[in-house]
Parts: structure tokens; C-alpha cells; sequence
């Protein structure tokens, strides 16, 4: 090779970085940019500090009652007002968050779990395994979600924990078919055919090419998804179908106050608003993850 | 000599990125003539793209914008005109055809509905008169079944058919200058030689200017009158296409034709340009061609030359020391 | 003369389209269509084509990443289509690959280190130390440097990524490295550079190319030989010098006139052929080329030319020199 | 066309059979013996005898299946363990409560929606833009029933300006000939039970249509932005075409395929959300109906409720396939 080719090859490089490193560095500019996205995480990391250090920071117990004080008003004392039993709605919320972040986080990483691998299997082997699995996805997924969490709330018994189940059940097929269409993308690229063509086995393919590049997709699906299973975990909570009073679940406890909102509407407004709160976080963080992690869904 | 009809002053073009301004166009001085064909070359990156959508006032804006300079259309600037003036000026009188003629045609659209659209926008003809224009604009690109191929959609043609289509489209309002920014890249050779055939025919026949892009020195050879060499956003060589391909005044322009594999004649080797194209504002002072530049001098790497000559210009220091 | 490297005999490809309610095969396209050639030792056989022409599709035959229909492919005599699962690994290692798409052929979340060293670690080859020390060599030998080894591929330019996918194809030391459009996405400046490198280093190693291509100047450049393919068949093939001096097909005609030639001197006649290639499921009876020739006879549309050698040793299949 | 209709029919089999299999599975999935579940521990064994024979648990599985497949086929849903009414006979007037409610959501949500995406990607980066995304974005994260009650507190309660329960006044009743109150009331020339059927619908309609308009706006917005970068618009500005032509015509058809997607996917979250918002609003649709069920562990119920609803999302989504080829003609219909 020419002296001068390799000069000039070097020339126009970036600067010298380390693999990780650079990865890392990259997606950081690229979320960094985002203001939203920085929102979202800030939120959501907000929530996190509150169910890990929810003993301190609730000024009382999950269940302190004081019938002396039923639903008064937002207060110094009683920052966002009192319930029907006495109980500091803050204290509630802030322990409320414990079981939401678990909901989401567990129903989630469920769904990713037996959706990848049974996405993988499909979209691989492709056939008659695909066609059994893209048809039990296709079943699944002919039913309203919510709907489907009751069905099977309704055989398992109403708990937070069995809502917990239904949530990751009814996401299987969402993220089954993710990492299926993925596959099947990733597998027509040219990268794999050139593994293919230096004789790599089945095995390797998937583990070190196809699953590697399925990643990012399967990152802001799941950080959008814990959104919404926090939505309908508190939905199956209002319906009396998730957890049970007197747990602090922030869907429960609308379900419990619904009847005093003419009179103490703040036991209605600040649950509501935490979950709101928590959803935009999650929502705009994943949005955020996928400008940074994959230019290719961006707008 | 015919009259100029389009002339490109200092035209400046940067985008807006995160990183700062990037300069894409930097500069540049081109003048075309009625019923001639000029050719841009360049390779990727060199700014021939952008300098054809800022004529049209097409560039993505944000983050492009033209900075600085003139584009003037029969001596008037149109390089900031308003929206309203470039919509009556666009397709009128500027007509552009694209690169990919796979994806520049709207696929839920009839090619009919397309074809009729520019002609209906700029000059208002009866719907009867419409279709027949239609057809007869088809026929003069060499579609066969024109009758037939208005009611199809994009993706029942060909590529080639598709640029014919894309073609018929430009010409459909007789515009006095066509941009054509690489037309035939996305063909192949043997439909590339029937268009550009049909380009030629149709300059010699409606005596419209054409601006012929492309980083195919042989299609660039084999139409053109006048040719317009850039390298990284500025025009390094201008001259007539005889004079610039059996008199290459500029190392760039010598290397890249050098670097072509010849068909007629095997060569053991083939002379390269060293390196590659530099990032757009990497390099901050002298000539922008050094680092790959085989008869660099001292000052090249200091100073930034201009581009001088009378009808063969070139923008190098070489032969400015001779002159 | 000793025995070709790779004979590839009568090899066809056929999609079936499936169609209606209850999917039955309504038409066949015929990517490939009976296509025959040898390819000798330290030799460059180019297959040049226009799009659709199954040259792509050959190529990938031969490294059986397309199953092929119809046809033996030999490899130093033994017929790959017929081998076990071990002995096909050992063909693998021998064949290699150069792709089109220097951004797509690059996995993105791979070092190119690893990309490299990949190829020498699904054959078994040398351990960690010796590995990552054929990386650094090979990094050098395609004019890249060693500590490039570190970095992705979106850190690189067309040309480099184009030179990492040679390295990652000599890693294994193949005789035989079928190259797919390797230069047609590279600017001309840069295509200078790796078609010298591939020259230096079929010299260096004696190796053997199929290089498979759509811009005839470059074939010529780099063959020795030259196959001519339309509609998956081959139509002419022979040395590179009499092909393009005095080609015999009339398509080879066209194709070649057709060739923007960058000399403004020299405005060679231009045949151009009318209208598009037709389409591989309905290829016209007869020759395929006759509905376009400009010379068809009668012959030509009733009766498939069959391929003939002439005088000096090359094949054309043309009605014509019946 | 025809042949695709059937082909994508002929699909839908065995997505509707497996729908029958997993709602017949809910009560052969609950753990121990259903009919104790259902009637609870008091219940006597002459009860529990009697519910198994009705329900047919003394058969074989497959048996049972079987049975129950015949049933839905010949249109028989099973009867109420609450009031042993006939499923089939109570199931019209509830669906066609919610099929009114879901319908009206659906159009403020594919009108609101729509253009608002338009606009916010032809004016991309204005302050419509970003207030149009933040609203969107808040309509996503918010819980319906949430918004229903402060619905109800701000416009019923305080405010007293719209009903915040039921489809009538408790005084009024609506004759019914088809069940859709609003096309009931304008058949028997009733033009103020009609407007106080209207005012009835606004709070639910708009907590329900909150989230599927929200979607809508941001699908659209980034469809069009993508369709807006496309070479054929490009064209269509070198044509001088102008801009609002471009957006509404030529970009519009393009963008909607994706668009009609979601909306199809959507009309699930309306049916599936139809029974929080019937709950809150004590709307007597499907979704009350089930929600009852659950109280009373009325399975029969809850097993013909969820079939009902999924069944008119799956044929939704099946009209929504069919319409694609409306909007695109690269889909062959083979």
C-alpha cells in the first residue's frame, strides 16, 4: 500500500476513543441534546429517589389513621390534604410509588423476557414455528389489552400482584413482534450474509449480530411500555381488580376517594396527578431513547 | 454568443448543525446561456446538490440557508426572493429532475394526475386540452401507450420510464432552464445512454438550457458544451469541455480523470488521488485540495488561491505562476 | 492446462411466485437460467451485467447463501452442492466474500477488530493472541492502521469500510474472493484506490477473483476474462481484450456503445436499444435479447441460441454465428 | 379484491377461534372448583350441582368447548348467573350504549387528531406545534378515569353545565327502535330528548376520546414529517405547487396508511377503555355491563362481554385492512 493512502486514511478520522466509551459518548450527545428527553429522565428519577427512600421521606406511615382529622384541605402539616380516614394523602403517594415502579418495571422486563425469546425463535427459524407464535400473538393481541388483563385478573383474583401477571401477559405479544420484525430486518442485512457467507452457525448469528442490533428497539418499547403499565395497572386498580385497599396504589386510592370529590377534591386530584406525572417521565424519556438510540424511527 | 439567462454571483450556502456553521457551498461564480448544456461535476459531498436546490429555493430549511452571494434568473435575484415569486418561477420557468426517479414520483398519484399538475398550476388550460397535452408530452419523451400510461401509477414503470415520466413532467411548461441533478446515476447504461439521448434531443429541439449534474465524467464528455469542475463547495475549474478533459488546468480535475479505468485500453495501474474528500469546514486556510494534492507547493498550505482565466478558469496556483 | 479452480455447470435459479386464495405457484422467474463458466487459478473472471441480469444472484450461489435450483458448482474438483457439513466448512474458508454496501456489509455494533478477527474464530483459527496479531497485519496490508482496530465502522469513510471488507475477507486466507459490485457506491477517486489494492493483493497471494460489476470500464481494468450476462443468461464470454476490441454479441455491442466514454473526442455511434430489459418472469420466447436486437432474425424469436465456441476460442451464444 | 376479502376473512378463523379458546379458558382456569368460586364458600351442594350441570363441568373438556362453540355460533351467549337472564337478549341494548359512545369519541378523535398532526408537521417547531405535542403528550400519560372524574366535578358539580351520569334523564325515557339514542330520538321527531341525549354524550365522549386523539396527533405528525422530507414532495415543490396543497393532498394520501392503522388499533383502546369510562359515568353501556359481571362474578357474563368486544375490534381491523387499498394502489389485492 501506498505510504500516502494510509496517511490520508488517517487523517480524516475523529479522535481516538475506546469502543464502550465511544458508544456511550455518542448516545450521551445525542440524549443529552434533547431537552425533553432530560425532563423525562429527571422525573422518572425523581420517582425512583421516592419508592427507595420512601420511609424518610414520608412524613408518616402507609397507614397512620387520625380520625380527627378526616379530608381536610392541603395544609403545612398535611401537604396534599388528608383522606377519608385520616391518612396523610403525601405519606400514601409517596409509598404509592413503590408499587407502581414495580408494577411497570417487573410486568416489563416479563414481557421482554418471553416476548424476545419467543420473537427470536420466530423470526429466525421462520415457517411453521413462525406461523404457530406469529398466530398466538395475533390471538393475543385481537383483544383490547385492558380487557384481556380483566380476563385474566378475573381467573387469577383481584391483587396487585395478579395485575402485575396480566400486564406482563398481555405485552408479550408487543414486544414478540418487535424483536420478530426486527429480526427479520436485521437478518436480510448485508452484515449477516457476509457472517453467513464465513460459514458462522445459527447460534452465533443471533447472539452476536441479530440480538446485539435488536437491542435499542426493544430499550424505548419497554421504557414506553412501563408507562403504560403503570396506566393500566392503576386502571385494574380503580376497577377493584388490582390492588386492594388499603394498599397506597394511586389507582386504588382514586377508586376509594371517588365519592368525595365534591367535597375534598384534592383526595381525587394529587393521585391522579402523580400518575400523570410518572406516565409523561416514562413517555417522554423513551421518546428521547429512540432519537438517541436509533435515528432510524426518528421523526 | 447567446444571451446568459441564469448566473450564479458568490453564492454561499451553509447548513445549521449542532457543530456549528457548516459551509457547503462556499463561493461560487457560474453562468449558464440559453439553449446551452452546462455540466456540474464533482464527487459526493463537493456541494452540486445544494448548489442546484438553492436555485430552486428548495433547500431543507432549517438547517440550510444561502448566506451570501446572487442567483440571478434574467438578471433578476431571485436568491431571496419570496415564496410566492419562486412557486410562479418554479416549474415554469426552472424546472428540476431528480436522482431517483424510483422514489421522486408520488406513488398514490396517477401518472397523469402528476404530469397535468405543473401545467394546470402555471397555465390554465380547459381539462380536455389538459389530457391531450398530457399524452402529447408522453409521446415527445418516447413513451409508448401514453394514453394508457396516464391512468397507471409510479409503480407499475420502469426506472428508466419513470425518468422519461419525470422528464415529461419538467418540460411540461416549457421552461427556459432545466436542472438535472444526476439523472441517469440511479440506471443502467443502456437506459442511461436512452436518456440521455432524449436530453440531448430535447435541448437541440426546445432550446432549453440545461444544467446537467452528475460525478460521471463520461456522461458529463458526452453531452455537455461547457463544464463546471467542484471540489469541497467551491468551483476549482471552468472552461470548455474539450479544453478542461485534453487540457485539465487543476490536479483535481487531472486526477480525476486519470483515476477513470479506461474501456478502450487496459493500464497496469491506475493513478489515484491520495486520501479522500475533506469533511465540509475541516480545512480552515489555504488551498482545499493540498493535503491529496501531488504538485502541492509551499504556499497552498498558507494561502487560498482564486479562480482566474478568461474562458478556462482554474483555481490553482500552478498556473497562475506561469500566467 | 491443469484444472480449473471453480466450474460452475448449467447452475439456474427459480423463484416461484405464489398467488389466489390458496397460494399456488402462478409464474417462475428465472433469476438464473442455465449459466456456465470456469475460473482458473490467479485469475480475475468478470461478470458484467445490467441489473436483474442474476449476476449478483450467481455470485451467491456460489458461496450457497442462495440455494441454487438446478446445476453442480465444483471447487477444486469437488462438487460442493454434494459435500458434508465439515467439508463445506473448509469450501467456506477457501471462498470468501467482498459485499456492495460498505456501510450495510459492517455489522454497526461490532469493533472492527472483531469483524475482522470473526472469520478466523468460527474457522478455529490461531488463539486470542495470534488472532488480534493477523488483525493488526491485515489492517496494515489493506492500508488501514492497527489501531483502527478499536474503533466501529461509522467512524470510517466508503472507502476505508470497503478496505475493512477485504481485510475481514483475506482474514482466512480464501483462494477464491467473489467480489459484488465492490467499488459502485465508492466515489471515482476513492475506486481508484481499492482497485489497485485488490490488484496488489491478488498478486501478493496469488489469488483468485470473480468480480462482479455493472460499470464495464472497471471489469476491464481488473479481468482477465469477461462474462456477459442478460436476463440470467450468459450471452458472451471470453478474454478481456477481445470482448471489448471486437465483442461478438450484439448486446455486448450495445452495452459497450452505450458507455459514456470521458473524451469529449471521441463520440463513439451509440446503438441504443430500445426500451427496458424485460421481466425475468416472462422473458421473450426464443433468444431473450431478440425483442430488443438490433439485428434479430426470424430464427431468433422461435429458437433458444445455444452457446458456440468460435475460432479463437471464445463462447457466444447469438444466432448470428450459427 | 374479492378474493382478498376472502383470503384475509379465511384468516381471521383461526385468530377467532383462539379468541373462543382462551375466553373459554377463563373459567376452566380458575383454580379449584369454579362453581364454589362463583357461588361462593355458603353455597349449598345442590347449588353447586346445579351450576355444574348448567354449565356443562361435568363434561370433558373438548365436550365442553365444543358446546360452548356450537352455542356462540348459533348465537346463544348462556345466561346471567346473576339474574338468569339470556346473555344474548341483554347484550344488544348495552353494545349499542357503547358503540354510540365509542363512535362519537371517534370522530373528535380522528378530526382533532388529524389536523392537529397536519399542522404541527407543516409548521414544525412553531409554538403550535409545541403546545399541540405537549397536550398530546399529557392526553397519552392520563389515566381516563382520572379525567372523567375531574370532568365531572369541574363541569357537572361546579360548574353545572353538563350531566355527568347516565345517557337520559332519570325521567326521561328514550324509545328505543334501534338503541342509538341519537338516532333514535331524531326517528320519533323528539329534537329535545335529542339534545338531551347530545349533553349526556359530551363528558364521556371527550374523556374517551382523549387518549385516542392524543395518539392520532402525534402518529400523524410524524408520518407527515417523514412524507414532508420525501423526494415526490420535493417534486411537487419544483412543480410551484403550494404548500397547503401539498400538505393536505398530496402529503395527506400518503401519510395515511399509518394513520388508518392506528386508528384501527385504536377503536381497541375505545371498546377497551369504554369500561372505565362507563363505569365513571355510570354510562349503561358493554363496559358497565362487564364491570357488573366482575362484581358478581357473574362469569358467563364476563366471558360473552369480553368475546362481544374483541370480536368488533378483530372486524374493524379487518375493514381497516381492507380500506388500505383505498389509499394505496402499490397493494395488490391477490
Amino acid at each position: 500500500m501506498s505510504q500516502s493512502v494510509q496517511n490520508g486514511a488517517a487523517k480524516d478520522l475523529v479522535k481516538e476513543k475506546g469502543p464502550l466509551a465511544s458508544a456511550l459518548t455518542d448516545f450521551w450527545r445525542a440524549f443529552r441534546k434533547n431537552k425533553p428527553a432530560i425532563v423525562g429522565a429527571g422525573i422518572v428519577l425523581f420517582f425512583i429517589v421516592l419508592a427507595v427512600f420512601a420511609r424518610f421521606i414520608a412524613p408518616q406511615g402507609i397507614n397512620d389513621q387520625n380520625i380527627n382529622i378526616r379530608l381536610e384541605p392541603p395544609s403545612a402539616q398535611h401537604w396534599l390534604g388528608t383522606d377519608d380516614f385520616g391518612r396523610d394523602i403525601f405519606s400514601r403517594i409517596v409509598f404509592g410509588a413503590q408499587l407502581s415502579l414495580r408494577v411497570g418495571f417487573l410486568a416489563v422486563i416479563g414481557s421482554i423476557i418471553f416476548g424476545t425469546l419467543l420473537g427470536v425463535i420466530a423470526g429466525y427459524f421462520g415457517k411453521f414455528i413462525d406461523t404457530v407464535i406469529s398466530r398466538f400473538f395475533d390471538i393475543l393481541l385481537a383483544f383490547p389489552s385492558i380487557l384481556l388483563s380483566i380476563a385474566i385478573v378475573s381467573v387469577l383474583g383481584p391483587s396487585l400482584n395478579n395485575a402485575l401477571v396480566a400486564i406482563a401477559i398481555v405485552n408479550v405479544p408487543v414486544f414478540g413482534r418487535l424483536v420478530r420484525s426486527r429480526v427479520l430486518t436485521v437478518k436480510e442485512e448485508e452484515y449477516i450474509v457476509a457472517a453467513r457467507s464465513i460459514g458462522m452457525g445459527n447460534t452465533r448469528i443471533i447472539f452476536n449480530h441479530i440480538l446485539p442490533n435488536s437491542f435499542a428497539p426493544v430499550i424505548v418499547q419497554g421504557t414506553l411500555n412501563i408507562a403504560t403499565a403503570i396506566l393500566d395497572a392503576a386502571g385494574l386498580g380503580f376497577l377493584g381488580m388490582g390492588a386492594q385497599p388499603p394498599q397506597p396504589e394511586w389507582g386504588t386510592m382514586l377508586s376509594a376517594s371517588r365519592q368525595y370529590i365534591t367535597n375534598a377534591p384534592w383526595t381525587v386530584l394529587f393521585p391522579g396527578l402523580a400518575i400523570v406525572l410518572v406516565v409523561v417521565g416514562f413517555n417522554l424519556m423513551g421518546d428521547g431513547l429512540r432519537d438517541a438510540l436509533d435515528p432510524r424511527m426518528k421523526n | 454568443m447567446s444571451e446568459t439567462i441564469l448566473e450564479v454571483k458568490g453564492l454561499k450556502t451553509s447548513f445549521f448543525t449542532d457543530d456549528g456553521e457548516v459551509p457547503a457551498v462556499d463561493g461560487i461564480n457560474f453562468s449558464v446561456n440559453e439553449g446551452e448544456i452546462l455540466g456540474i461535476v464533482g464527487e459526493s459531498g463537493c456541494g452540486k446538490s445544494v448548489t442546484s436546490l438553492s436555485i430552486m429555493g428548495l433547500l431543507p430549511s432549517p438547517p440550510g440557508k444561502i448566506v451570501g452571494g446572487q442567483i440571478l434568473y434574467k438578471g433578476e435575484d431571485i436568491s431571496h426572493a419570496k415564496e410566492s415569486r419562486m412557486r410562479k418561477l418554479r416549474g415554469n420557468d426552472i424546472a428540476m429532475i431528480f436522482q431517483e426517479p424510483m422514489t421522486s414520483l408520488n406513488p398514490v398519484f396517477t401518472i397523469g394526475e402528476q404530469l397535468t399538475e405543473a401545467i394546470r398550476l402555471h397555465n390554465h388550460l380547459p381539462k380536455k386540452e389538459l389530457e391531450s397535452r398530457a399524452e402529447e408530452l408522453l409521446k415527445m419523451v418516447g413513451l409508448p401507450r401514453a394514453r394508457e400510461l396516464l391512468k397507471e401509477y409510479p409503480h407499475e414503470l420502469s426506472g428508466g420510464m419513470r425518468q422519461r415520466v419525470m422528464i415529461a413532467i419538467a418540460m411540461s411548461c416549457d421552461p427556459k432552464v432545466l436542472i438535472a441533478d444526476e439523472p441517469t446515476t440511479a440506471l443502467d447504461v443502456t437506459i442511461q445512454a436512452q436518456i440521455l439521448d432524449l436530453m440531448a434531443k430535447l435541448n437541440r429541439e426546445t432550446h432549453t438550457a440545461i444544467i446537467l449534474i452528475t460525478h460521471d465524467l463520461g456522461v458529463v464528455a458526452q453531452v455537455c458544451k461547457r463544464v463546471v469542475v467542484m471540489y469541497a463547495g467551491k468551483v476549482v475549474e471552468e472552461g470548455d469541455v474539450r479544453d478542461i478533459f485534453n487540457h485539465p488546468s487543476h490536479p483535481y480535475t487531472e486526477g480525476l480523470i486519470r483515476s477513470i479505468p479506461d474501456l478502450y485500453s487496459k493500464k497496469e495501474k491506475l493513478y489515484t488521488i491520495k486520501g479522500s474528500v475533506p469533511k465540509p469546514g475541516s480545512i480552515k486556510q489555504g488551498c482545499l485540495f493540498a493535503p491529496r494534492c501531488d504538485y502541492v507547493m509551499d504556499k497552498c498550505w498558507t494561502n487560498a488561491p482564486e479562480l482566474v482565466g478568461d474562458s478556462h478558469k482554474s483555481r490553482c496556483f500552478l498556473h497562475q505562476e506561469q500566467a | 492446462m491443469s484444472e480449473p479452480l471453480l466450474k460452475v455447470e448449467n447452475l439456474k435459479k427459480y423463484y416461484p411466485i405464489k398467488g389466489g386464495i390458496f397460494g399456488k405457484v402462478s409464474e417462475t422467474v428465472r433469476a438464473v437460467d442455465g449459466v456456465s463458466f470456469t475460473v482458473n487459478e490467479g485469475e480475475t473472471l468478470g461478470i458484467v451485467g445490467e441489473s436483474g441480469c442474476g449476476k449478483s444472484t450467481t455470485g451467491r450461489m456460489i458461496m450457497r447463501l442462495i440455494e441454487p435450483t438446478e446445476g453442480s458448482i465444483q471447487f477444486e474438483g469437488k462438487d460442493i452442492l454434494n459435500i458434508s457439513k465439515s467439508e463445506m466448512r473448509k469450501v467456506r474458508k477457501d471462498v470468501q466474500m467482498i459485499f456492495q454496501d460498505p456501510y450495510a456489509s459492517l455489522n454497526p455494533r461490532q469493533t472492527v477488530g472483531s469483524i475482522i478477527e470473526e472469520p478466523m474464530i468460527v474457522h478455529g483459527l490461531g488463539d486470542r493472541k495470534e488472532r488480534r496479531e493477523r488483525v493488526e497485519e491485515l489492517l496494515e496490508l489493506v492500508g488501514l492502521s492497527a489501531y483502527h482496530a478499536k474503533r466501529y465502522p461509522h467512524q470510517f469513510s466508503g472507502g476505508q469500510r470497503q478496505r475493512i471488507g477485504i481485510a475481514r475477507a483475506l482474514a482466512v486466507r480464501p483462494k477464491l474472493i467473489i467480489a459484488d459490485e465492490p467499488v459502485s457506491a465508492l466515489d471515482v477517486s476513492v475506486q481508484s484506490q481499492v482497485l489497485n489494492l485488490l490488484q496488489d493483493l491478488q498478486k501478493k497471494f496469488n489469488l483468485t477473483y470473480i468480480f462482479i460489476a455493472h460499470d464495464l470500464s472497471v471489469v476491464r481494468h481488473i479481468s482477465n476474462r469477461v462474462g456477459v450476462m442478460y436476463l440470467g443468461k450468459i450471452v458472451e464470454i471470453s478474454d478481456s481484450e477481445s470482448l471489448y476490441d471486437n465483442p461478438k454479441h450484439p448486446y455486448t455491442k450495445a452495452l459497450l456503445s452505450a458507455v459514456p466514454i470521458p473524451d469529449p473526442d471521441k463520440t463513439a455511434d451509440r446503438i441504443i436499444l430500445s426500451g427496458d430489459v424485460p421481466s425475468p418472469a416472462h422473458p421473450p420466447a426464443g433468444c431473450a435479447f431478440h425483442d430488443r436486437c438490433p439485428v434479430a432474425m426470424d430464427i431468433c424469436s422461435k429458437e433458444k441460441p445455444v452457446m458456440k465456441e468460435m475460432e479463437d476460442g471464445r463462447l457466444v451464444s447469438c444466432h448470428l454465428y450459427d | 379484491m374479492l378474493s382478498y376479502s376472502v383470503k384475509r376473512l379465511l384468516m381471521l378463523v383461526p385468530v377467532l377461534l383462539g379468541m373462543t379458546i382462551i375466553v373459554f379458558a377463563i373459567i376452566h382456569a380458575i383454580p379449584g372448583n369454579p362453581a364454589l368460586t362463583i357461588l361462593g364458600t355458603k353455597a349449598t351442594p345442590e347449588a353447586i350441582h346445579n351450576l355444574n350441570q348448567s354449565l356443562g363441568l361435568d363434561q370433558p373438556l373438548y365436550v365442553q368447548y365444543f358446546t360452548y362453540l356450537k352455542n356462540i355460533l348459533s348465537g346463544h351467549l348462556g345466561t346471567s348467573i346473576q339474574d338468569n337472564t339470556s346473555i344474548a337478549s341483554e347484550i344488544w341494548p348495552h353494545l349499542a350504549a357503547t358503540i354510540e359512545l365509542s363512535f362519537v369519541a371517534m370522530v373528535i378523535a380522528v378530526v382533532v387528531g388529524i389536523n392537529a398532526g397536519i399542522i404541527s408537521a407543516w409548521k414544525q417547531n412553531s409554538v403550535f406545534d409545541y403546545a399541540a405535542m405537549i397536550i398530546a403528550l399529557i392526553g397519552v400519560s392520563m389515566p381516563i378515569f382520572w379525567l372523567g372524574l375531574l370532568e365531572q366535578w369541574a363541569f357537572s358539580v361546579k360548574l353545572n353545565w353538563l350531566p355527568s351520569i347516565g345517557r337520559t334523564d332519570i325521567i326521561t325515557t328514550v324509545q328505543p327502535i334501534t338503541n342509538l339514542y341519537l338516532i333514535d330520538t331524531l326517528l320519533e321527531g323528539q329534537f329535545a330528548q335529542f339534545w338531551m341525549v347530545v349533553r349526556h354524550l359530551i363528558l364521556p365522549a371527550i374523556a374517551l376520546a382523549t387518549i385516542p386523539t392524543a395518539i392520532i396527533a402525534r402518529m400523524t405528525r410524524s408520518s407527515m414529517l417523514e412524507v414532508l422530507k420525501s423526494d415526490y414532495i420535493r417534486t411537487a415543490k419544483a412543480k410551484g405547487e403550494h404548500m397547503f396543497w401539498i400538505v393536505y393532498k398530496y402529503a395527506l394520501k400518503n401519510a395515511f396508511i399509518p394513520i388508518l392503522t392506528v386508528i384501527g388499533l385504536q377503536t381497541g383502546l375505545l371498546l377497551g377503555g369504554a369500561i372505565l369510562t362507563e363505569t365513571i359515568f355510570g354510562w349503561p353501556g358493554i363496559g358497565l355491563y362487564v364491570y357488573n359481571a366482575i362484581q358478581y362474578r357473574d362469569y358467563p357474563v364476563i366471558q360473552s362481554g369480553i368475546l362481544v368486544i374483541s370480536f368488533i375490534f378483530v372486524m374493524v381491523n379487518f375493514i381497516t385492512d381492507l380500506l388500505y387499498g383505498l389509499f394505496d394502489p402499490r397493494i395488490k389485492y391477490r
